[in-house]
């Protein structure tokens, strides 16, 4: 059951590039993109997930920076597809004006391969990392 | 009873803190070439970067959130990235100057050609960040940084002349012989020595590293009040130094050991040893936080966990960057370019950039729905407004005073 | 659909005239059956210079240094809010509304 | 937004290229390089000079000494090579360039000989060079009088 502590708000004020902190109050990245149902006739859209990673922050960009950042993150990404790493609108636990925290921890986001990778491939390599 | 001796601490490491490479080759070339006509220009850095400081500190306190968060939410996608790189780039570039500072420090006390030392200033400064506690590498340096006290002393046992010094502070003007546009650069190196952008970023991500809140903003405002004017005190005794000594004898400082002579001649190996300490830990610490927040504003940025709080391995990316910033700068060190030329470069170049985190930081501290009754007081606008002002001139002018003095010859 | 693929498009009124570019989306709680809220997008804002709004002087809750709120007031001051149900196509770079521009409410209510 | 910005950098960038290696044309340029030849001169002289006499008294330590008076060598060193590398642009300066190529080659060659004898730590030698250093201070003063 997500709290919103605004009920009318816009994208910018409380979504758009807010940081992301997961259940152990760890910072698990920040929204780069919002996910939204596909609107029916009757039916406005609805805010169905948060998607963050370079697949989902280049296109706010835009011009040649925006697609080069893409590139780059569709090549980062292990797993094949484009599809920015998704955050289920239901894994949101609050929102204010400071943070997004989620019910999830972040070692089960989408987000967590990169940190993953750096943790054993660089960092886990250096002595002293582990207290 | 330990809130005071916590006090004081805190202030002495804002002293020491203060001071880096930037005051010291500035202070002591434009003391030994202008004498003090251009102490006004600290004056102004100081008071700038107290404003600074303190809003930044009142906003990581009251929201949790450091400069770059800020950056990020507020300047909407395309603006943060710009202010972003530049920052990390600005960063760099001062990291350099603070690894090339170290060595040539350990060069002026063994002799030994400062291209040696370089890597090992280098490797010591990124070992501070990996496995130094906080606090430890706050309080060490920044108390040994008070050694520069030395300058202060120094100027009672030489010949100053007070009254000619205090005429030049009060009334200053272009030097007889002097060109204009030089006096006017080193008048923005100045302000750009004295509001370091690495040094508000560490300032505001150290209080979010020390669990800020709002009830510590008091201790925030007692560093920032005090121990930043006490740093420029020591900045300008440094010039002041170089006046009684170098002067006269039309030395002109391109080396950061003429800038230790006035104490040498004042009170030899005594004082020569004073110089060497606090010079190293100034340019040290300078090198570890300058470090550090170049990792800490890319990590702010993007939402990665970052700082010293947590084990390295929880925050893996953010030591990433350090190490990789702590690898470039030293790189770029040992392409054997003057530490002193870069020195100045960064110091410019950062005063160019002071309005990119400064613009958004005001803006943020006056708006009540996050800072609650914390927002700025009225006159606290007035004077951030006002500033404000003379960081954008002094950023307009500084490039193009950089190429018409070719970097204040 | 994600936002931006509606951030950024020109909205171009039933006259064809031009209304203005996206710069944010208004949202609005709407209880589902579940008991739980629904983020619902109910209209998009368009039209003036967003670069205020992101900076927070979208409602007055600014009282802020001295030229800031008057100027990006007045900069925002043609910026609409355009109900999603009056948005007939999205093909991005362009989204068609199906009412006239002076129809259009401006985009903040000034709430305190 | 970002194509502006970057040619904006690109032209500054080329701005600041040209401006550093401007060469020197005229004569009042030449005669321009030779008084900013011998300020520089001055300062690496009497910074070499002040650097000796703390060492002689005590005042310093030994590598401080020899840091100081090895960079006022370099530096000096570096002035002479860019001032003798300039082509004189008529007669009448190259009368100036032949006192100041004399007076510039005393100058470097009493502080290599202070250089050596400050690393030999012989209080005598570093007297006596502290001598030379001293009279080629003076000509470079009456030089710097005469061009100013």
């Amino acid at each position: 059951m997500t709290r919103w502590d605004e009920d009318e708000f816009t994208a910018n004020d409380l979504l758009l590039d807010r940081e992301l902190i997961d259940c152990h109050g760890m910072p698990a990245g920040r929204v780069d993109d919002l996910e939204l149902s596909d609107p029916e006739p009757g039916e406005p859209p609805v805010l169905t997930a948060l998607l963050c990673g370079p697949t989902a922050f280049g296109p706010r960009l835009g011009g040649r920076l925006g697609t080069w950042w893409q590139a780059i993150g569709r090549r980062l990404r292990l797993v094949s597809g484009s599809y920015p790493n998704r955050i289920d609108a239901g894994l949101i636990d609050h929102v204010d004006r400071l943070e997004i925290t989620l019910l999830a921890a972040r070692e089960h986001l989408d987000s967590y391969r990169f940190r993953r990778w750096t943790e054993e491939k660089i960092i886990g390599r250096i002595p002293g990392d582990t207290t | 009873m330990k809130a005071v001796l916590s006090m004081t601490l805190g202030v002495m490491t804002a002293i020491g803190g203060f001071v880096d490479i930037g005051n010291l080759v500035t202070s002591g070339i434009t003391g030994a070439r202008f004498g003090m006509t251009l102490a006004w220009a600290v004056l102004v850095g100081t008071a700038g970067m107290v404003l600074f400081a303190e809003m930044a500190g009142r906003v990581t306190a009251v929201t949790r959130k450091p400069i770059f968060h800020v950056v990020r939410e507020r300047l909407g996608v395309r603006v943060s990235l710009v202010n972003a790189a530049a920052s990390t780039f600005l960063n760099l570039i001062t990291l350099a100057a603070e690894i090339g500072g170290v060595s040539l420090v350990l060069q002026m006390v063994t002799g030994i050609s400062y291209l040696i030392w370089v890597p090992l200033a280098g490797l010591a400064a990124w070992l501070v960040i990996w496995r130094m506690p906080f606090q430890w590498m706050e309080n060490i340096f920044g108390l040994l940084g008070l050694g520069m006290i030395v300058f202060v002393v120094a100027l009672f046992r030489l010949p100053t002349d007070w009254h000619a010094l205090w005429h030049q502070v009060i009334s200053p003007a272009v030097p007889a012989g002097q060109p204009a546009p030089t006096w006017w650069f080193y008048a923005v190196s100045l302000i750009g020595a004295c509001i370091v952008p690495y040094q508000v970023i560490f300032f505001s991500s150290g209080g979010r590293e020390e669990g800020w809140t709002s009830k510590s903003i008091t201790e925030m405002r007692v560093n920032a009040l005090i121990g930043f004017p006490l740093g420029g005190l020591l900045s300008l005794a440094i010039m002041a130094a170089a006046v009684p000594v170098l002067q006269p004898l039309n030395i002109q400082v391109s080396h950061l050991d003429q800038v230790a002579l006035p104490v040498a001649s004042a009170f030899g190996r005594a004082g020569l040893a004073f110089v060497f300490v606090s010079f190293f830990a100034a340019t040290f610490a300078a090198a570890a936080e300058s470090a550090l927040s170049s990792g800490y504003s890319v990590a702010q940025y993007m939402g990665w966990s970052w700082g010293k709080r947590h084990p390295p391995s929880a925050a893996a990316r953010f030591h990433l960057v350090c190490l990789a910033s702590v690898i470039a700068a030293t790189a770029f060190t040992l392409t054997t370019i003057d530490p002193v030329t870069v020195t100045i470069f960064a110091v410019v170049l950062g005063a160019a950039a002071v309005p990119l985190t400064y613009f958004p930081i005001l803006i943020v501290a006056n708006d009540a729905r996050v800072m609650g009754q914390r927002v700025n007081r009225r006159w606290v606008n007035a004077a951030g407004t006002f500033f404000l002002t003379i960081m954008v001139v002094v950023s307009l002018v500084s490039v193009p005073l950089l190429i018409i003095t070719k970097a204040g010859q | 659909m994600r936002t931006s693929e509606l951030i950024g498009c020109q909205v171009y009124d039933t006259a064809g005239q031009h209304v203005g570019t996206v710069h944010d989306l208004h949202f609005r709680l709407r209880p589902q059956p579940g008991g739980s809220q629904a983020c619902q997008l109910d209209a998009l804002e368009c039209g003036g210079i967003g670069f205020g709004h992101r900076l927070g002087y979208g409602e007055n809750a600014m009282r802020g240094p001295w030229p800031f709120p008057q100027l990006f007031r007045y900069l925002a001051r043609r910026s609409v809010a355009v109900p999603w149900t009056e948005v007939t196509a999205v093909n991005r770079p362009r989204i068609d509304i199906s009412s006239r521009r002076d129809q259009l409410q401006p985009a903040r209510r000034q709430r305190t | 937004m970002c194509r502006r910005l970057a040619c904006v950098a690109v032209l500054g960038s080329c701005l600041l290229l040209v401006a550093c290696a401007a060469p020197v044309f005229d004569d009042g340029g030449y005669r321009h390089a030779a008084l900013q030849t011998s300020m520089a001169m001055v300062s690496d002289l009497a910074s070499g000079q002040l650097a000796a006499q703390l060492g002689l008294r005590g005042n310093s330590f030994p590598t401080f000494t020899d840091g100081n008076v090895t960079d006022a060598e370099n530096d000096a060193d570096s002035v002479n090579s860019t001032f003798s590398s300039r082509q004189p642009p008529d007669a009448r300066s190259d009368a100036l360039r032949r006192t100041m190529l004399q007076a510039l080659s005393d100058g470097t060659s009493a502080l290599t000989d202070l250089r050596v004898a400050v690393r030999m730590g012989d209080r005598t030698q570093v007297r006596k060079a502290l001598a030379e250093v001293g009279k080629s201070l003076k000509t470079f003063d009456t030089l710097q009088q005469g061009l100013q």
